[in-house]
């Protein structure tokens, strides 16, 4: 019984759904009092996850794996939520009469996330996205705005979000066929011996489907545009933030797996980064709609995280983990910038930033340092990744990937810049209301700059910390 | 520091001397700048410090048997030394002198000349910058410090040019003496650079020593020496680098005495006769020197025949006195040079001080109407200029005489006569101009003219008004002019002392130097004549009653063209340089950078964005699409891996 | 080379790049409207960083030379990453240049009335990201301090820019970022083939790295930082960026910034590649000797000042380049002094022409003309800068170029000639502006502007006074340069 | 006809004719009923597999039991989606759905 203890932070969001189950029965909730119980419960969500970090062990005749590579990723997921949470005081955005669910959902796709990261098998992945997934499908078309986008972006998120998960199921039957096994630890011991067959190579590519679609990999991106700009603010920013964690963890996990110098694996992540870099970063350049932009960054982003993991090694393996937390940390900024200045909900053309610098400094201060660090600036934190990815990709020699991805990474200063423009240098046509930030945004934005400078400068304990999880990896 | 100064006071002396003009200019444009009493004082004061200094150091050392070297490192870098420092030698100690002195004569005769001009403090700090790079420059005892302080006599004498920088024509003037003495100092430099690879050490005195004891090889003297020649071309106007000295003869005319006479364009010659020794060890280069010599003095007093301009009248003949001592030199007239250098800076200097006292009265360049303005009337000044004149032409007994005497003597001695007649009909050609300029002012054609041109008449009237009783301005003028006028008269008699003086002590005297004796009187002859001759077609054309003053070139319209536009080599140049850097390399420059190297940049970002559209059809409104492309992908995939 | 490195008491360094960040941080925490605060807090952080910079010249102790105030703790244990700073004769100067160009910089700019308290803030991000290359002896924290010192430029050319301030902004910061994106792969192509352990420059260059790796490496870093340096044919972001500039910006660019490019290829790509510099250097002499004749040529045809100047720091930063290519110890001096020349007379350039800009609103040459007559001081400015700019004896950057020629016409006779060619042009086109811009009649539409005021000409004159100093006592800082440079060069 | 391939290339054409349904049908009822087919072709796999290959015989059922139950559910999902579409726009076609794009 005591192995149940590993399992804690997953029963917290399970009991977490439950609440906001029982909430959503009732007719009438004050929306004050479900905001508030949300926001208390994620950060318990957040303690919970933390105290648990340092569990380690097998669950569930060991299609359970709680390590220190996945406890970290579940930290990341809880903080992620929490930090969406914590972003939705107004959620004008969603029908009111659907807050309970909508924080409902919420807890339930970051359970299934929390159960993928720790997934050990391949059944086991499956239903965990599949969970997740259906939380999703459900929170995206949640949304009350003018017109038909939300329904429109939900049909297509669900349609291409099945069509993947079916490939994946097909391919995993076929590498159940090679392997005759479901366990991931045994495929990784059987699948290089028999790589060269048709079966385990289809097997395999079908099955990464499903996960390169949850990172929004091309070409399984098409899904991202569409969803980033036509969900709600906070279901992108959790889909930006938290979702991307998962599908992170999970390649990393499943990458890792397959282990050894498979070459056939690389060319093939190879040239997904590059052209995922190269595809987000152009289409990204033409965008007017702040959201669908970050959408392709965050496609090329996808494609500078696989640097990282296709090296194959340790430190590739950590210097993603470390990508991600830096990920997380700068696309939440520019986020929370979204949604503090769309505060009805709507959807934010870059132009509608102008003169943000005098409408609200910090937040403007916090847009420019994330999109700063997503274009890879130092000091910021998405430099140190960058960094690292990249320096884990020249240890493997792979010199031409990088001055691919950092020729990259200048023509996503390009569209970065024409934002920043946006938000210093462009005087409004016609004058926006200012922008209300209360404390919290502000403690929030204070906090989100604090630990973008402080993990661009100071990476030392936290790559320990990633090298750690790495380690931790079978 | 104080024992110091006590047991060796020549390099207090030196210090003091050299480096208290560099003082007065700082002190003048930081802080007296609207104080212009004050400034011209202190630029006076440190000249005068100069002057005693230079003579206190000739007295104190023309005993001395060797030269004096004193050196600390200005730069270190590597094995290159650049040192600062000073080489007293008699030739050094000579031009120190003269420099020195005809600054402190210039200066006082500023305060005249200048009197009320806007800038006056600025025009004593710039005199007071090239005081001190020029006497620098005279006693470095390396090649390089000669050359950082050429340079910054360039400098000086580009700010003195284009003093009324107001005045278009004269801030031209200035541009194009720094560019065309920048081509010449290209080749110095080039040449420096390869002795100092070649050879290792710039000194003066090693320099020489290795070229007459033949440790040099002549290959690298000869390149080097060419090369180094290029500055003496640009900086002494010598051809085809000589157009820029009559232009700079816009800046003020005590400038044009100081700078663009007697000493900064001396410097060339200085500096030929400085390394003379090393030039001599290549008969190639002294053939070659000898040539651009001559074709300069020859071009530059046929232009001189023909200009109506006081001034310009000078600057050629300049030109082709300095023409003429490079012959010298270049002949291996090493006692020629430079007494004919020593000489000329005086009556040369003479002569432009009192071109300025008519100029100053009568605001015109032009003879003609100087001379029908009544310039005969300021008889101090006419007087001193026609011993100038005199003097240019080598007449006895004026100094001109003497020098001049001497490098036909050096010419004469050369195999090759063609030399010798060049000279003398150089000298024809130099009392013919010089006696022009002074009929027209003494005898103008139609006689004084007593009422003066209607523009005119006010301000003569207010300048005789003020200077009819021959005011302090005019004294402050006069004097300096008077004193250098007496150094004409009696610097001729010190030839051989000087001469004693300068090769006894410093460097042998070549060959040529002994032309004396039987041929020498048949030279004397020739030289006296020429100069007679010249002299008399000047008073037939000009001086005598009911002269046409014409002169003969009027009758060749072509030849008079030819020379008053100075052999269409400003035209050459313009032509060139508008052709060549502006509408050639320029333009296809600025064209390549702007169409081909940021047309590219920009072009590559244009289609940076392009792809992004092109890209973006890949996402498409329509699901199936979407779909299509990412199976499609997926199959590719496969088949890449399958295949 | 350990035992050499002994531990400062007072980590100076780092307290001088503590000024700049501490005064950005202060100034943040000014209110915006008090200007006067902000402007007279930016000055005093300046100056102490000039102060502290100045105190760490006189006692860095030359006969000892190498690596001194040395400040090395552990950074990144698992990739070797080291806070190190130190000093030696190359970047000493630098140092000091950077705290002269702020200190005037930060002093031009005290009639800005246009947001204030961000333009210093970002102006003291920049030159902590500048202080930060110059000291680092990591390459880690040169890369950082790199960019960071390249990104403020965007905002600070695009919001107090001048002529199509937006065009030059971002141009000039994707073409230097673009170049950083080959040095970030230079810099971790040699640190993974040197075992993946340290990020020490020094300990780089003990390794010793193959040919081949030493070629690769060296391409990579000379072009990513010749970027900056304004090598041909990668120069044209530098007229553009220039102009859009404002005063106090282009100074610290061009007299700072630029300077960290030729640091750059100094400092990592010679240092750990010397092979590699050996197999390029061919290349980057002709390159270098094209950018003096071309900058000088093209230079003669331009008509707005600022592009002028830009062009002229083409010619100049070749003069670097060539210098640099020769690998002499000549070379090498008259490349660093040239830097610190240049960066003296394009700060004082840029200054005048700011003061120009700010009263007349135009730097078209042939709107202006006969300012000498309104502004005589003002004007004087310039035309010192112009006289170093063409190579006057007994300005700073003569010496430099005489250096740099001489080993130039050593070791690339043909291109050393070409470059000294390069002299007579540059000085026609210098003197033409001069000429067209300050000489000539009055002219009246200029003729209520008044002259430059004491204060205003305080930091111009200390300029003049830097470039003059350092023109008359070249050894002072020669003497440092070389103290680092001779062991470099015989460590080639 | 009792072989391993049969089954495999029965699933594989029952994979394929749902991956061509779902891009050929724009009826969005249609496409869902095309992706219910491809599961079922994993379904085919997993326990063909099971029966011929895997030494533990209830792996396989048990994926295909789970694969039935979760596609019951991501109809249900996708039926309320389409649902929500019909209501606004009064159509389930997909052409109808195409305003996102670029």
């Amino acid at each position: 019984m005591m192995k149940w203890v590993l399992f804690v932070p997953e029963l917290f969001y399970v009991s977490m759904a439950l609440v906001f189950f029982l909430f959503s029965l009732r007719k009438k909730v004050e929306q004050k009092l479900l905001y508030n119980t949300a926001v208390i419960l994620g950060a318990v969500g957040l303690v919970v996850t933390v105290a648990f970090a340092r569990q380690h062990g097998m669950l569930f005749f060991d299609a359970y794996r709680v390590d220190l590579f996945s406890q970290v990723f579940k930290v990341f997921l809880a903080l992620g939520t929490f930090w969406v949470i914590f972003a939705c005081s107004e959620l004008r955005g969603v029908n009111p009469r659907q807050h309970s669910e909508f924080f409902m959902l919420i807890s339930i796709c970051t359970l299934g996330m929390m159960m993928l990261v720790s997934s050990a098998e391949l059944l086991t992945i499956y239903i965990s996205i599949e969970l997740s997934s259906y939380a999703l499908y459900l929170l995206v078309p949640m949304r009350r705005i003018s017109g038909d986008l939300y329904v429109e972006t939900g049909i297509k998120y669900f349609m291409i979000g099945v069509t993947a998960s079916a490939f994946m199921i097909f391919g995993i039957s076929f590498i159940f066929g090679v392997t005759k096994s479901t366990y991931v630890a045994d495929i990784a011991r059987v699948l290089p011996t028999v790589i060269s067959e048709p079966a385990a190579i289809i097997g395999l590519i079908l099955a990464l489907c499903g996960f390169f679609f949850k990172q929004a990999l091309f070409p399984f991106h098409s899904w991202a545009p569409d969803v980033y700009q036509g969900a709600a603010n906070q279901v992108t920013t959790y889909i930006a933030t938290a979702s991307k964690m998962a599908a992170a963890a999970m390649v990393i996990r499943f990458v890792g797996f397959s282990g050894g110098e498979s070459s056939l694996l690389v060319q093939l992540l190879i040239t997904l980064s590059i052209v995922s870099m190269t595809f987000g970063n152009l289409v990204a350049i033409i965008q007017k709609d702040l959201k669908r932009l970050l959408a392709y960054s965050s496609i090329a982003h996808a494609g500078y995280m696989l640097i990282g993991i296709l090296c194959l090694s340790e430190r590739g393996f950590s210097s993603a983990v470390y990508y991600a937390m830096a990920y997380l940390v700068m696309n939440f900024a520019v986020f929370l910038v979204i949604i503090m200045v769309a505060e009805d909900g709507r959807n934010l053309q870059i132009k509608e930033l102008a003169g943000l610098h005098k409408r609200s400094p910090i937040l403007a201060l916090t847009l420019m340092l994330g999109l700063f660090g997503l274009a890879g600036i130092p000091p910021t934190v998405g430099f140190t990744g960058k960094f690292l990815v990249f320096a884990a990709a020249l240890e493997k020699g792979y010199l031409l990937l990088v001055i691919i991805g950092m020729i990259n990474a200048t023509i996503s200063l390009y569209y970065y810049l024409i934002v920043i423009k946006a938000a210093y240098l462009l005087e409004p046509v016609n004058p926006y209301p200012p922008v209300r930030v209360d404390g919290r945004a502000r403690a929030m934005s204070m906090v989100l700059i604090v630990a973008m400078v402080y993990l661009g400068l100071f990476p030392d304990r936290f790559v320990a910390l990633t090298e750690a999880a790495a380690r931790s990896l079978p | 520091m104080a024992s110091i100064f006590l047991q060796d006071p020549i390099l207090p002396a030196v210090a003091l001397g050299t480096g208290l003009p560099f003082l007065a200019m700082a002190l003048i444009l930081i802080f007296t700048r609207h104080n212009p009493r004050l400034s011209s004082r202190i630029s006076i004061g440190a000249i005068s410090v100069a002057v005693v200094s230079a003579v206190y150091l000739l007295v104190k050392l023309h005993a001395a048997t060797a030269p004096i070297q004193y050196q600390t490192a200005w730069l270190l870098s590597d094995t290159l030394t650049v040192p600062f420092g000073y080489l007293l030698d008699p030739l050094s100690l000579t031009m120190l002198m003269i420099v020195a002195c005809i600054s402190f004569l210039v200066q006082i005769y500023s305060l005249g000349y200048m009197a009320g001009d806007p800038g006056f403090s600025r025009y004593y700090a710039f005199q007071s910058l090239f005081a001190w790079a020029m006497m620098n420059m005279v006693i470095a005892p390396s090649m390089l410090q000669l050359f950082i302080f050429w340079e910054l006599v360039g400098l000086a004498s580009y700010l003195l040019i284009g003093f009324y920088y107001e005045k278009w024509s004269a801030s031209q003037a200035g541009k194009k003496a720094f560019v065309m003495t920048r081509v010449g100092d290209v080749g110095f430099f080039l040449g420096i650079i390869l002795l100092t690879l070649g050879f290792g050490n710039l000194g003066i005195i090693d320099i020489n020593e290795a070229a007459r004891s033949g440790s040099m090889s002549s290959l690298l003297i000869t390149v080097s020496g060419l090369l180094i020649f290029c500055g003496v071309i640009g900086k002494s106007a010598q051809f085809p680098l000589l157009t820029w000295l009559p232009d700079a003869m816009e800046g003020p005319t005590p400038v044009s005495a100081l700078l663009h006479s007697a000493t900064m364009v001396a410097a060339g010659v200085y500096m030929f006769s400085r390394i003379f020794p090393f030039f001599a060890a290549s008969p190639d280069a002294m053939a070659f020197a000898l040539f651009i010599g001559t074709v300069t003095m020859l071009l530059a007093s046929t232009m001189a025949m023909v200009t109506y301009d006081l001034k310009q009248v000078w600057a050629y003949s300049t030109v082709s006195q300095l023409g003429f001592m490079v012959m010298a030199l270049a002949a291996g007239g090493y006692f020629a040079g430079v007494f004919h250098l020593t000489t000329h800076a005086g009556f040369k200097a003479l002569l432009f001080l009192c071109s300025g006292i008519f100029i100053h009265h009568y605001h015109t360049n032009d003879m003609r109407v100087i001379g029908k303005s009544g310039g005969r009337r300021l008889v101090i000044p006419i007087a001193c200029m026609t011993v100038g004149a005199l003097a240019l032409s080598g007449l006895f007994p004026f100094s001109g005489f003497f020098s001049k005497e001497a490098i036909l003597g050096v010419l004469a001695g050369h195999p090759n006569k063609i030399w010798l007649a060049a000279g003398l009909l150089g000298a024809l050609m130099t009392a013919y101009y010089s006696f022009r300029l002074i009929f027209f002012i003494l005898f103008p054609a139609g006689g004084i003219e007593e009422k003066a041109g209607h523009a005119h008449h006010e301000d003569i009237h207010g300048h005789e008004a003020h200077e009819g009783d021959h005011g302090f301005t005019f004294w402050l003028m006069v004097i300096p002019v008077m004193i250098l006028a007496g150094i004409t008269l009696v610097l001729g008699f010190f030839q051989s002392s000087f001469e004693h003086f300068l090769v006894g002590a410093g460097v042998d005297a070549h060959a040529g130097e002994g032309g004396h004796g039987a041929g020498h009187y048949v030279l004397l002859v020739a030289a006296v004549s020429m100069a007679l001759l010249g002299i008399l077609g000047a008073w037939i054309e000009f001086g005598r009653k009911g002269a046409a003053q014409q002169g003969f070139l009027s009758k060749f319209p072509r030849v008079w063209e030819l020379f008053a536009r100075r052999w269409f080599m400003d035209d050459f140049f313009r032509r060139s340089l508008d052709r060549f850097v502006y509408g050639g390399l320029t333009s296809i420059f600025t064209r390549n950078d702007r169409r081909v190297i940021d047309g590219g940049i920009d072009g590559l970002c244009f289609f940076t964005i392009a792809g992004g559209r092109l890209f973006s059809f890949l996402q498409s409104g329509m699901l199936q699409y979407n779909l299509l492309v990412m199976i499609g992908a997926v199959g590719v995939i496969i088949l890449y891996f399958l295949i | 080379m350990m035992t050499s490195m002994e531990m400062a008491q007072f980590p100076i360094l780092t307290a001088i790049l503590m000024s700049t960040i501490v005064g950005m941080l202060v100034i943040l925490f000014i209110p915006g409207d008090r200007t006067k605060l902000i402007k007279q807090v930016s000055l005093s952080f300046a100056g102490l960083g000039l102060i502290l910079c100045l105190w760490l010249y006189y006692a860095y102790d030359v006969q000892k030379g190498g690596l001194q105030f040395v400040e090395r703790y552990l950074w990144v244990e698992s990739l070797g990453i080291y806070y190190f700073n130190a000093v030696d004769g190359i970047n000493l100067p630098m140092l000091l240049l950077t705290s002269i160009v702020l200190f005037t910089g930060v002093w031009t700019m005290w009639d800005l009335e246009l947001r204030v308290k961000e333009f210093f803030a970002l102006t003291y991000l920049l030159v902590a990201g500048v202080y930060g290359v110059f000291m680092s002896m990591d390459l880690f924290w040169i890369f950082v301090w790199y960019d960071v010192s390249l990104f403020p430029m965007y905002p600070l050319i695009a919001i107090w820019g001048g002529t199509r301030k937006e065009y030059g902004a971002m141009k000039l910061t994707l073409y230097l970022l673009a170049g950083s994106a080959l040095i970030l792969p230079g810099i971790l192509y040699l640190w993974a083939q040197g075992g993946g352990q340290t990020f020490d420059l020094f300990e780089l260059q003990a390794m010793g790295f193959s040919p081949l790796v030493q070629k690769v490496a060296f391409i990579m870093l000379y072009l990513g930082f010749g970027i900056l340096a304004a090598a041909w044919p990668f120069h044209t972001w530098s007229p553009v960026g220039h102009v859009a500039a404002p005063t106090a910006v282009s100074m610290i660019h061009a007299g700072v910034l630029m300077k960290l490019g030729a640091y750059g290829i100094l400092r990592l790509g010679m240092t750990l590649c010397p092979e590699g510099l050996a197999y390029w250097a061919d290349l980057m002499a002709l390159l270098a000797t094209i950018g003096i004749v071309y900058g000088a040529f093209v230079g003669l045809a331009q008509t707005d000042l600022k592009y002028v100047i830009g062009y002229s720091s083409v010619s100049h930063m070749g003069m670097v380049g060539l210098g640099l290519s020769t690998m002499t110890v000549n070379g090498i001096n008259g490349a660093v002094f040239q830097m610190f020349a240049h960066g003296v007379m394009t700060a004082l350039f840029f200054s005048a022409v700011g003061y120009i800009y700010d009263r007349t609103h135009t730097k078209m040459i042939p709107d202006l003309g006969g300012l000498s007559k309104t502004m005589p001081v003002a004007s004087s400015f310039f035309i010192v800068a112009a006289f170093a700019g063409i190579g006057v004896p007994c300005m700073a950057s003569f010496w430099a170029e005489l250096l740099v020629f001489i080993s130039a016409v050593k070791t690339y006779p043909v291109r050393g000639i070409f470059a000294l060619l390069g002299l007579v042009v540059s000085a026609l086109f210098m003197l033409r502006v001069v000429q067209k811009t300050f000489y000539g009649e009055k002219n009246e539409r200029w003729a209520h502007i008044p002259d430059v005021p004491l204060f205003l000409a305080t930091p111009r004159i200390i300029l003049v006074g830097v470039i003059i100093f350092f023109g008359l006592f070249p050894k002072l800082m020669l003497d440092v340069i070389q103290s680092a440079v001779v062991p470099f060069v015989s460590s080639l | 006809m009792n072989e391993l391939s049969t089954y495999l290339i029965v699933a594989a054409i029952l994979f394929s004719m749902g991956l061509l349904g779902l891009l050929q049908r724009r009826n969005l009822i249609g496409m869902l009923i095309s992706i219910e087919l491809m599961l079922n072709g994993a379904s085919l796999n997993f326990m063909a597999f099971n029966r011929f290959l895997a030494p533990e015989p209830a792996v396989g059922q048990i994926v295909t039991l789970f694969i039935m139950g979760l596609a019951a559910a991501e109809a249900a999902i996708g039926l309320s989606i389409i649902l929500a579409l019909f209501r606004r726009m009064h159509s389930i076609n997909v052409e109808r759905a195409q305003q996102l794009r670029g």
